[in-house]
């Protein structure tokens, strides 16, 4: 922790020292620049309000809210079954991966297990979601750095995937497909084999995109070293998902919680980086989507045949108490507290979603940075709009 | 440290039995309850899944302290409950009927409480993969004055945020909070939406379609029968 | 010759990966090469069978038992009906009483496409069909009829088969 | 010019359509050709498919919509400089095409310092683009035209001492020269494709050609217009009209650099003159004057080509970087190069 304290004055100090230049030594005022809300580094309706001297940031206050929803009012109004279509919009990129840590925690409440197939079909399409996701950021990664032709590779392949997830649950973007107590139905013949059609396809796309963007020189001497978070800092945010790991701390809740999800049953390493900056930040990205499609390949082999329903009433009331799961979405960890009074709907639930936390290191980060690089750190920390305002 | 913190990262090592599990929450529980005495109010520990504790309201900084030397760097979330049962239920009420009766009634969930509003917030350590939430009272006070509670901040500095749309959306005030101007509401935006007692007005201007009914026939009455068990006609 | 290597694999190989693209997409269709994408309004891909696109109603199964209205968590199906009283099945039986429904509308600028109306329907009146081009100039458009809702009803696949390994659904 | 005698408005007027026809023909090919068409295909898609047959009526229609759009000026922008801008821009292109020669007799100007000029007025373009910046009242654009202007000047210099190399060995200043030396030379005695200095001055031509690109500010050297920073740096707040001329000019001056460094790299309009047995400029057969161009055209396609292929497959450079670049690489390796060329020139 006393490195932690040391990091904090330090910035502290150097903030204030370059405040003092501002006005002292060269007489000139800074420059706030507001980057957003409209602005296409922001991908959705981010603002940063930084203060400039030069090109260099003084300092820096990210303003969220431009699209804040109030989800955590409307769940209050719905039933259990009304919520899950609500939260597939929270995270819009890899939606289906929303509803799990919901429907788990209202299946913890009603001590109910989903069976297995379920289980394994709900894993298949967490790791298809988290590619979809995934194979966006590592696309959109390119065009915050100038380069274009990375985006357009990601829109085709991350198609594919789109295309499965449609095709097993009938919504591209929005499934709706998981119920307490299993799945809505079960997958449509051929999908199998299709899933590994893709996940052909991903992997290359995946050596594709580290040819384009991550062997570049350019794209690594625009991000290594830069927007450098160690540990201690990202634990105390609550940094999670890829943003933690490439700081180098070994915590992925796919591996490291019992949940009723089948990846105890794959083998899958959890990719870790030393650096803390944006090139580890991008690059665990790449590997982490490198391991979904091995993850995938794993389950399709091995999918138990049964019901994907277990027995539920048919009016779903939920018994008092409260519960806390979270999984390991795409962006990081995602959890529901969902508190119930034995009615037909939720009481209470605090929705922790990962932008949120990732996005509130961004004072911190961006401390001293050049504004080419504020648009580097705020694309490595991968945000998404929904997953800040809720 | 605890001998059964087990740091192998290695998928099958985590499969910890419940038994396990459990001794490790009550060594923390045990731990908790040495850094806090008579401040930790009430514990609630699931077996295997989940601790909750309660601690008094002037030991709600203490906690996180203790709560960080004790392993949870962590920082999950940070959030407030409002227990008053909402006086406008789903939305679903009919506008032309009299307003239905609402118990007013304040239940707590785990660990109990005797307030209006509870904050609470969810660490973890990542060490021994275990996480903990602990909730506060937060004192009620008179209407139109701000309940307050410590903050949080200077335990973990991710609370910055959590507490900045805590105190917008139920009005509790965080003392020590640097700065807790509104984050997703406008500056002059009156009420707190996340209270029980803040309408949802998207629900209130349009009645709930499913209020009305299939008409009876004439001079049938009000017999309501079940409309759906009507439909024999159409058991295919 | 390792510097050069480097410098291929720093500079070389992006530039590699566009030229390849270029060559796949102008290659002819027959030799497996072709663009990604499709020319929209004059080649159409065809949606997956589950793909929820627009409801449809089947108007003879619908007893206006409310259940969809009710279970929308937009509230944007509107039900009225009334009942009456139709001819006894077998003759000689008392008149039966049935619902008759006099309104079915959907506004399809609130739905959110859950399906959970669908799903809570006992009585198979609404189903999915894949059809998407129903667009409107203008929002009043969107609330579609029971008429409109029926014509949609062709347009509605079979389900499909499972994967292996399913448990057949029973009816 | 012309084995005819014209009048001198005839030949003004010959001229001016001419050097339209110049800058206009290179920036609309390149941008139909590379940036509608490579760069799909380069993204798995087609590009414009419905204006005309394969799309190749987009542009036309792309200008019809700019031209149709608002006039748009900030209200605190300063007025008369913000209408000035774009035009400067525009106006560097068409004086800079005025030394380039098409053929043995096709060329607007001969002029002895051809190469001097050349470099001269192409920085003319910094002018446009840091007023354009500066009158916009927006302070992205104001970082946009700052960062354009620290570039594009440090990029002059690179630019400058590779051509350097070139004048050294062809020993003149004159375009028409350098075409005439490396299509007549020979590297060390053979002379089958007489000697086009991208062969023997292979270090310059990198050097001019990382120039050009940072010259022209396409990527990896797009930090003016850095579009997911700057939102399009100096170019913000133009619309319409205006904005179509920064177009024309952008694409315009790939065309125009590339046909520079043709000439000077690849033998201009020239054949080697040992295939036909031409020994001086005078023996040049007047078809050339047809062929030329085509010739030229087709090579600067192939170098549009290599900027557009690098822009499209690159990430963009910090502006720290960019600078380090130049001075650090760049620039000692022309100054390099320029001492080897000198002494081998003595040499031989």
């Amino acid at each position: 922790m006393t490195d932690l304290i040391d990091r904090q004055k330090l910035s502290y100090i150097a903030a204030q020292a370059a405040d003092a230049r501002l006005n002292v030594e060269l007489e000139t005022e800074g420059m706030t620049l507001n980057i957003g809300p409209q602005h296409p580094a922001t991908h959705g309706t981010l603002r940063i309000i930084v203060r400039l001297d030069g090109e260099q940031v003084v300092w820096a206050d990210p303003s969220a809210g431009y699209m804040h929803r109030g989800y955590e009012k409307l769940t209050e109004v719905r039933t259990f079954p009304q919520v899950t279509t609500l939260i597939n919009r929270i995270d819009w990129l890899g939606s289906f991966a929303n509803e799990v840590p919901f429907i788990l925690a209202a299946e913890q409440l009603m001590d109910i297990e989903a069976p297995p197939r379920a289980q394994w079909i709900r894993t298949i399409l967490f790791e298809l979601s988290r590619i979809a996701n995934v194979s966006l950021f590592l696309g959109d990664l390119g065009v915050q750095l100038g380069a274009i032709t990375p985006v357009f590779m990601a829109f085709r392949d991350r198609e594919y995937v789109l295309n499965l997830i449609e095709g097993a649950t009938g919504g591209r973007f929005h499934p709706n497909f998981d119920r307490i107590g299993g799945l809505k139905d079960d997958l449509p013949k051929g999908w199998i084999d299709e899933t590994r059609q893709v996940m052909k396809k991903l992997r290359n796309f995946c050596d594709e995109i580290e040819n384009l963007l991550f062997g570049n020189k350019i794209f690594q001497d625009r991000t290594r070293g830069i927007g450098v978070i160690p540990p201690a800092v990202a634990q105390q945010y609550g940094l999670s998902g890829a943003n933690l790991r490439a700081s180098g701390v070994d915590w992925d809740l796919r591996r490291d919680q019992k949940i009723a999800l089948a990846y105890d049953k794959v083998d899958f390493k959890v990719w870790t980086h030393p650096d803390g900056d944006s090139f580890a930040r991008c690059w665990i990205r790449l590997q982490e989507t490198r391991e979904a499609t091995k993850i995938v390949d794993q389950l399709l082999d091995g999918i138990p045949s049964g019901p994907v329903m277990a027995k539920v009433p048919r009016i779903i009331k939920v018994p008092e108490g409260e519960a806390w799961v979270s999984t390991e979405n795409p962006l990081g960890e995602m959890g529901y507290y969902v508190v119930s009074q034995g009615d037909l709907g939720p009481f209470r639930v605090k929705i922790r979603t990962a932008s949120f936390n990732n996005i509130s290191i961004v004072p911190w980060v961006l401390r001293g940075v050049y504004v080419p690089d504020v648009i580097t750190i705020l694309a490595s920390l991968y945000f998404i709009l929904g997953d800040i305002d809720k | 440290m605890d001998p059964l913190s087990d740091t192998s990262t290695s998928p099958t090592a985590d499969e910890t039995p419940a038994l396990a599990s459990d001794t490790l929450r009550e060594g923390i529980v045990d731990k908790l309850r040495a850094a806090l005495g008579d401040q930790l109010l009430d514990v609630k520990l699931v077996p295997g899944t989940d601790l909750w504790a309660r601690v008094a309201t002037e030991a709600w900084r203490d906690t996180g302290l203790a709560l960080r030397d004790q392993g949870f760097h962590y920082f999950c979330f940070l959030s407030a409950i409002d227990w008053l049962p909402s006086p406008y239920g789903r939305g679903e009420d009919d506008p032309t009927a009299p307003a239905p009766e609402r118990s007013t009634e304040i239940v707590h969930g785990y660990t109990g409480g005797e307030t209006r509003f509870q904050v609470f917030a969810r660490v973890t350590d990542i060490e021994r993969h275990i996480g903990v939430t602990v909730k506060a009272d937060v004192p009620d006070v008179a209407a139109g004055e701000s309940p307050v509670i410590e903050s949080w901040v200077t335990n973990y500095a991710g609370a910055n945020w959590h507490e900045r749309e805590c105190h917008e959306m139920f009005g509790i005030t965080f003392a020590g909070h640097p700065d807790l101007r509104n984050m997703y509401l406008p500056t002059d935006f009156e009420g707190y939406p996340l209270r029980k007692d803040f309408p949802l007005l998207a629900r209130l201007v349009k009645p709930w379609p499913g209020i009305v009914d299939v008409e009876p026939l004439p001079g049938e009455g009000d017999e309501s029968t079940d409309a759906a068990a009507d439909g024999e006609g159409a058991s295919a | 010759m390792g510097f050069l290597k480097d410098r291929y694999n720093e500079y070389g190989k992006g530039m590699s990966v566009t030229l390849n693209t270029f060559v796949q997409t102008v290659k002819p269709k027959k030799l497996g090469g072709g663009a990604a994408t499709v020319q929209y309004p004059r080649e159409k891909e065809a949606p997956p069978i589950r793909a929820r696109g627009v409801i449809a109603l089947r108007e003879d199964n619908c007893t206006s038992c409310m259940l969809c209205a009710r279970s929308c968590p937009d509230w944007c199906i509107y039900i009225e009906g009334h009942k009456e009283l139709a001819p006894p099945r077998r003759a000689g039986g008392a008149p039966r009483k049935v619902n008759k429904l006099d309104r079915f509308d959907i506004d399809y600028a609130l739905c959110m496409y859950c399906g959970i109306c669908v799903e809570v329907c006992p009585f198979d009146a609404l189903f999915w069909s894949p059809e998407y081009e129903y667009s409107e100039p203008r929002i009043a458009d969107l609330l579609h009829d029971k008429t409109k809702l029926g014509e949609w009803m062709e347009t509605v696949p079979e389900a499909p088969e499972l994967e292996a390994g399913a448990e057949k659904k029973k009816k | 010019m012309i084995a005819v005698d014209l009048p001198y408005w005839a030949q003004s007027l010959l001229r001016v359509l001419g050097g339209t026809v110049a800058v206009l023909l290179p920036a609309g090919t390149i941008v139909y050709l590379f940036l509608f068409k490579m760069m799909s295909f380069m993204q798995s898609r087609l590009g414009p498919m419905e204006a005309g047959p394969y799309g190749s009526m987009q542009l036309f229609a792309e200008v019809g919509k700019w031209l149709q759009k608002e006039d748009i000026q900030p209200a605190l922008a300063d007025k008369k400089i913000f209408k000035i801008a774009p035009l400067i821009v525009l106006v560097s292109t068409f004086i800079l095409v005025a030394v380039v020669p098409f053929g043995p007799d096709a060329y607007f100007t001969d002029f002895e310092a051809g190469v001097f000029y050349a470099l001269a007025v192409s920085s003319v373009s910094v002018l446009g683009i840091l007023i354009a910046g500066w009158s916009s009242a927006n302070k992205y654009s104001l970082l946009g035209g700052l960062r354009a202007a620290g570039q594009l000047i440090a990029y002059e210099l690179p630019m400058v001492l590779a051509v350097v190399g070139v004048v050294i060995q062809a020993g003149s200043m004159n375009m028409q020269q350098i075409v005439f030396a490396q299509n007549h030379g020979s590297i060390f005695g053979w002379d089958g494709v007489g000697n086009p200095y991208v062969l023997t001055q292979f270090v310059a031509f990198g050097v001019f050609m990382i120039a050009v690109q940072a010259e022209l500010t396409q990527t990896p050297f797009d930090m003016p217009i850095a579009e997911s920073e700057l939102v399009s740096g100096y170019m913000t707040e133009y619309s319409g009209f205006r904005f179509l001329i920064f177009f024309i000019a952008e694409f315009a001056n790939v065309g125009i650099f590339a046909l520079i460094a043709s000439v000077l790299f690849l033998g201009g309009w020239g054949v080697p003159f040992s295939w036909f047995g031409w020994d001086s400029m005078d023996a040049v057969d007047d078809w050339m004057n047809v062929v030329g161009p085509l010739i030229m055209i087709g090579k600067m396609l192939a170098l549009s080509f290599l900027i557009m292929w690098v822009r499209f497959s690159y990430p963009r450079l910090r502006e720290d970087q960019l600078q380090r670049f130049a001075w650090k690489v760049l620039i000692p390796v022309s100054l390099v190069n320029i001492m080897l060329t000198a002494i081998l020139k003595v040499a031989f």
